[in-house]
C-alpha cells in the first residue's frame, strides 16, 4: 500500500461528540506528504479536538483515522507515529532540558550516549546549544518553546502536530518563531499540521489552510487562494478584513453582470456564472480600493463620505459611507492622507471588478 | 477611611496573635511543668526548681518501651497501607465524572465517631472471626487516616497537569511509564505528606486503638491508663517528652512543604 | 499494550471498591446488626428477625437525652468560634508573608496526641483557676478542630482572586463594605464548612471531652461508660442512631458541595 | 488651582520597587483633559505598575501621582476619582449584571430607582439592553468586557484606566471592540489611559502613546509621530516592522549627507544634523521601499538578492539580502508579485531618503 500518493494524514467523515456537544461534524481531510497544514478557526470550532483525535488523545465518535495509509482509530498516542507540540507546551518541570528532550529516545532502544548526542543535536537545531543540563523551569517562553519542539522533532517523527504552538509568545518573539518553524519544516520535509486561531500566523507559514467552523471544513487551500477565492460566506469575513455586500444580480452571465444592492449597482466579474434575480454576496478587501486619482479606469467608481479615519501605522483606515448608507473600511498607506484633510469630507473610491468575490448567498 | 483600614488591621493581627497564644500556650506551659510537676500550682520561678529526674524515672518503666514500640508498629503500617490507598485514590479520581460523589464515599469515616467506628469494626470483626491484635488496630487506624490522607494526595494530584501525561504518552510511554516516569515524581510531596499524615493520626489515636488492641498496649493506651489512675508525675515528662517530638515533626513538615510550595512556584 | 491498560484500568477499579467496602461494610454490618445485637453472631437472615425493641429502650434512658443536649452545646458553640477564629485566618493569611509557616503554627495541634492536648488544658486551666466544665471542653474542642476548618477555608479563599476585591475599592467600597459585599459572599461556602466541621469534630470527639468536662457527659463520654460495662445491648441501637445521622450529614454535605463546585465552575 | 491647561494626571519621579525589583523608573507624564493616552511596552515593562499605582493599588516608593491637581499618593482607590476596568475584567461572580454596573452607585447616596436607571443606561451605552437581570457568569467574553466598561462608566469617573481592556477577546470582536472604546471616549470627553502591549490596538485608538521600557519612559507622542520618528532605538524597533542598519557618518551636514554601513552608502534626510564619524543607526520602514520601476527617483536604489517571499493576505514580505549580507524585509502589494516568480532572483529596491529615521547609536 506504501506509496508516493498516499497522504500521511487521512481523515474520513470524523465525528466527534461530547455529550449533546458536536465539536467536530463529518470531517475529510487529506495532509499530504510533507506538506505544512493549518487548521483555522474561531475558538470552539473543532480544530483542537481535530488535532487531539489525530495525535491519539481523543477517540472518534465516527469516521476513520488513517495516519500513513494504517487505520489507528485504536491505538493510543505511544503507538501512533505523530509527536505533539501541546499549546501549554506541558514541558516536564521535574526535569532538566537534556532528560525531557531525551525522554522519547527512552523508547527507541538507543544507548544512554547514542541519546545524548542525539538530544544535543537536536537543542542546536532549535538554536538552544548549552542548556542541556539547565532546568526547564528556569527557561524563558520563547526557549521553552524551543524546548518542546526539540523533544518533539528529536525522535524524528514523519508528522508533527502543533496546537497553538506560538500562543503563549508576544507579538515579536512570534513573529521570529513563525518563520523560524517555517524553515525548520523546509529542512526537515516532513508533515506539520497546526492549530491556531491566528489569521496572520495561518496565512504566513502554511501550505495549505483548513478553515473550520462549528466543526465543519469551510474550505481548504493554499493562503493566497484562501484570501482571494473564498469559496464561502465565512471564510469571507473570517480571513482578513472584508467589505460585505449583500443584493441580486441584475444582468445575466449573456453581457456585462452587475449587482443591485440597496439601489447602488455594482460591477461584478463575468468568470462568476450566475442568473438574473439570484440573491449573492459581493466581498472586496479595503486595500483593494482605491481612493482619488487611482480609481480612473475603474468600472466601480463611487463619490462617498468619509467617517472616520484610523492612523495604523503601515497604512491608514477609512471608514467611508456610500450614498445609500452602506459602510465600508479602505486601508490606504498611511504615507500620503492626512486625517485632519478628509474627516467629513467627500472623496471618490473604487476598485477594479476582478478583485472582488461574488457567493452564492447561504440560507440562514 | 484611613483609621479604619488601620482599625481593621490592628483587629486582625490582634486575633491572630491571640490565637497563636491560644493554640500554643498550654502545650508550652505543660512543657515547662514536666520537668517539676510537684510545682504544678504555679508557674516555675526559675531554673534551679527544674528537674529531669522525671524524664529519667521515665525510661525506667517496664511498660513503656513495648508500648512505644507497639505504636510505632501499628503507625508505620498504617502509613504505608494509607499511602497505597490514597494514591489510587487519587489515580482513580482523576478518571471519574462524579467526583463529588467519590470524594463523599471517601471522606465518610471523617464523619463517623470514634466510638461508632471502633464499636463497628470490633463487632465486624467478631462476624469475620478475627481475633483482636495489632493489626485490628491497624485496619481501624487506616480507616480513620484515609480521608485525610486521600484528601492531601488529592491536592497534590490537582497540580498535575493532564498535558504532561499526555506529552509522556505521545513520546512513546505506555501508561506505566507515565506513572512512574511523571506522576509519581510530580505527586511524591503529597504522597508522602499523606503517610505521615497516617503515622501522626495513628499514633495519636487512643479510641479505636483502646477498644481494638485486645492485650496489646499502644502508647495512647498507656497513657490513658496512667493518667485515670492518677498516680505517677512522670506522666508530666511522658507527655512533654511527646509534644517535643510533635514540634520537631511539624518543623521538619512546614519546611519541607514550603520547599515543596517553592519548587512547585518556580514551575509555573 | 491494549491489554496492559486494560489491565491497569482493572486494577484501579478493584482497589477503589474494595476500598469502598472497606470503608462501609463495617458501618452497615452494625446498622444491621442495631436491629438485633442477640444475633450478633451471624448475619440475619431475613427481615422477620428485625427488630426496633432496642431504638425504643434507647430513649427511655435517664442519661442519654442529657447527654445529647451537652454534646450539640458543645458542638454548636465549637463550629461558632471556630468559624469565626478561621475566618479571621483567612483573612490574615491573604495578607501574609510568611504563608508557610503561618500555617504550620495553625495546623501544629493536629499533630499533637489527643491525651497530651487533653492533659495540657487540664494542667493550664488548674494553673489559671477555672473549674471544669463544658466551656473547658469548647476549648478543647475549638483547639482541636481550628486546623480542620482552618483549611477548609482557607482552601475557599484560595479561589478568592484579589481582583474582585480591587473592583470593589476602585467602585467606592471601603474596606468593610468589599467584606460584607465581596469577600463573604464568596468564601460563605468555605466559612460555613468550616463550621460544620468544627461541629462534627466536636460530636465525635471523645479523649479531651473526657478529661475537661469535669462531671459534665457528653455523647462520647456516656457511649464510652456504656460500651466499657458491657452492659445493655441497646447501645448498637445508639450506634446505628448516630451512624444513620452521620450518612445523612455527609449526603448533605456531598450535595452542597458538588453544588458549590458547580457554581465556582459557572464563574470562570 | 483648577484651570484649564491643569492636566487630569500628573505623574512626576514616579519610582516603584518590588524588593530588589525596579518595576518603574523616575517616570514623569502628563495625561491632558479628555485625552486617550496609551502606555505600550513589553511585558515587564512596568506598564502595569504605573496604571495600578494611578488607581491607588500600589503605593509609590518614591514620587508623586497627582490627579486632577491633588496630590494623591496616600489614597486608597475608593477616594480617587478614576475607576479601572481590569485585565480580567474582576466582574462580581455573585452578582447579577444589574448589581454589578450598579454596585459604584452604592456610594453616590442615590436612592434605589435611581441607582437601577443609571445602570440601565449604562447598560444601553454599552449596547447590552435587557441584559440587567443576567448572571454574569452566564454572559460571552464581549458581553463581560462590556459589562465592565459600563461598570466602570455608570458612576462618571472624569478619569477611565483600561488594564488590557481587550486582551481576553480574540481577533475579530477585539478588532470591533477597539472600535468602540475609540468612540465612547469621543462621546463621553473624559481621559481613558489604557495599558496594552498590543501595537496595533494603541496605534488605532490612542490621541498618545507613551512608550514604556524597563520602567523608563522611551517616549510619549501621537501615534503618527511614534510611528514616523521614532526617538530612541528601542521605540524604532518595538514598534511596527522595521529595517535597522548600523553605520557610520561619511558626510557631515554642510552639504549632502550620507551614512556607510559595512561598505554600503545611503542617503540619510538632511534635516538629521549630525557630524562626519558619528556612530548611529538608519532605520526604514518595510511598506515605504519600493521594487521594480517604482524606485526610479529616489537616491537610495540598490540592486538586491529576494531570499524568500511570505504571503500574508493584505501584503507579501520579501526577505532580501544586499551584497554585504545585510538583510532586510520589504512590504509591497501581494496583487502584483508571484512567489516562483522572484524566489532566489535579483531585484531593485529603493526608498526616498526623507522616510527614513535615523538616530545616535545608544551606547549598550
Amino acid at each position: 500500500m506504501q506509496n508516493n500518493t498516499q497522504p500521511d494524514i487521512y481523515l474520513r467523515n470524523l465525528c466527534k461528540r461530547f455529550g449533546d456537544i458536536i465539536a467536530v461534524q463529518n470531517l475529510t481531510l487529506e495532509v499530504h506528504k510533507g506538506e505544512f497544514l493549518t487548521l483555522l478557526g474561531p475558538s470552539g470550532s473543532g480544530k483542537t479536538t481535530t488535532l487531539r483525535m489525530i495525535g491519539g488523545f481523543e477517540k472518534p465518535t465516527e469516521g476513520e483515522i488513517y495516519i500513513q495509509g494504517e487505520l489507528v482509530n485504536d491505538k493510543p498516542p505511544n503507538k501512533r507515529s505523530t509527536r505533539t507540540v501541546f499549546q501549554d507546551l506541558s514541558l516536564f518541570p521535574h526535569m532538566t532540558v537534556g532528560e525531557n528532550i531525551g525522554y522519547g529516545l527512552l523508547f527507541q532502544g538507543l544507548n544512554k550516549n547514542d541519546r545524548k548526542n542525539k538530544a544535543l543535536k537536536a537543542l542546536e537545531l532549535v538554536g538552544l546549544e548549552g542548556l542541556y543540563k539547565r532546568k526547564v523551569t528556569t527557561l524563558s517562553g520563547g526557549q521553552k518553546q524551543r524546548v518542546a519542539l526539540a523533544r518533539a522533532l528529536v525522535t524524528q517523527p514523519p508528522i508533527l502536530l502543533l496546537d497553538e504552538p506560538l500562543g503563549a509568545l508576544d507579538e515579536k518573539l512570534r513573529e521570529r518563531m513563525q518563520a523560524e518553524l517555517k524553515n525548520l519544516h523546509q529542512m526537515l520535509g516532513i508533515s506539520f499540521i497546526a492549530v491556531t486561531h491566528n489569521q496572520e500566523e495561518a496565512l504566513t507559514m502554511s501550505d495549505r489552510i483548513a478553515i473550520i467552523n462549528k466543526g465543519r471544513l469551510e474550505q481548504v487551500a493554499t493562503p493566497r487562494e484562501i484570501y482571494e477565492n473564498p469559496k464561502t460566506e465565512f471564510v469571507a469575513d473570517f480571513i482578513g478584513l472584508a467589505n460585505i455586500l449583500e443584493g441580486e444580480i441584475i444582468e445575466d452571465n449573456t453581457g456585462v453582470e452587475k449587482l443591485l444592492s440597496n439601489g447602488l449597482e455594482y460591477f461584478i466579474p463575468t468568470k462568476d456564472k450566475f442568473n438574473k434575480g439570484d440573491n449573492v454576496i459581493l466581498m472586496v478587501r479595503p486595500e483593494r480600493i482605491a481612493i482619488g486619482d487611482k480609481v480612473k479606469g475603474y468600472k466601480n467608481s463611487f463619490s462617498v463620505t468619509v467617517r472616520n479615519i484610523l492612523y495604523k501605522g503601515v497604512c491608514s483606515e477609512f471608514y467611508i459611507s456610500f450614498d445609500n448608507d452602506q459602510e465600508m473600511r479602505i486601508r490606504v498607506e498611511s504615507k500620503s492622507f492626512w486625517q485632519d484633510r478628509f474627516t467629513g469630507g467627500k472623496i471618490t473610491i473604487g476598485w477594479d471588478e476582478r478583485d472582488t468575490v461574488v457567493l452564492k448567498r447561504e440560507s440562514k | 477611611m484611613k483609621a479604619g483600614t488601620a482599625l481593621m488591621k490592628l483587629c486582625l493581627w490582634t486575633f491572630l496573635i491571640l490565637t497563636i497564644l491560644f493554640i500554643f500556650l498550654p502545650s508550652f506551659y505543660l512543657l515547662v511543668i514536666s520537668f517539676e510537676p510537684s510545682k504544678l500550682e504555679r508557674i516555675p520561678r526559675n531554673f534551679s526548681e527544674f528537674s529531669i529526674k522525671w524524664y529519667i524515672r521515665l525510661f525506667q518503666r517496664e511498660r513503656l518501651p513495648g508500648a512505644i514500640k507497639q505504636s510505632i508498629m501499628v503507625g508505620l503500617l498504617t502509613a504505608v497501607i494509607t499511602s497505597f490507598l490514597s494514591l489510587f485514590s487519587g489515580l482513580s479520581y482523576r478518571k471519574l465524572r462524579v467526583k463529588s460523589y467519590f470524594l463523599g464515599l471517601l471522606i465518610f469515616p471523617m464523619f463517623v465517631p470514634g466510638i461508632i467506628a471502633a464499636l463497628s469494626l470490633s463487632v465486624f470483626f467478631k462476624l469475620i472471626n478475627i481475633r483482636s491484635s495489632i493489626y485490628t488496630v491497624v485496619f481501624g487506624h487506616v480507616l480513620y487516616a484515609l480521608p485525610y490522607a486521600t484528601i492531601v494526595t488529592l491536592v497534590s494530584f490537582s497540580g498535575l497537569k493532564e498535558g504532561v501525561i499526555e506529552a509522556a504518552r505521545d513520546l512513546g510511554a505506555n501508561g506505566f511509564r507515565a506513572f512512574k516516569d511523571i506522576i509519581f515524581p510530580l505527586t511524591r510531596g503529597g504522597i508522602f505528606g499523606g503517610a505521615l499524615f497516617g503515622f501522626l493520626l495513628s499514633l495519636n489515636e487512643f479510641i479505636r486503638a483502646y477498644f481494638l488492641s485486645g492485650w496489646q498496649e499502644t502508647l495512647s493506651i498507656y497513657m490513658f491508663g496512667q493518667m485515670k489512675g492518677g498516680a505517677d508525675p512522670s506522666i508530666y515528662a511522658l507527655a512533654g517528652f511527646i509534644l517535643s517530638i510533635s514540634i520537631l515533626l511539624v518543623l521538619i513538615a512546614v519546611v519541607y512543604f514550603s520547599f515543596i510550595r517553592h519548587s512547585s512556584h518556580s514551575m509555573s
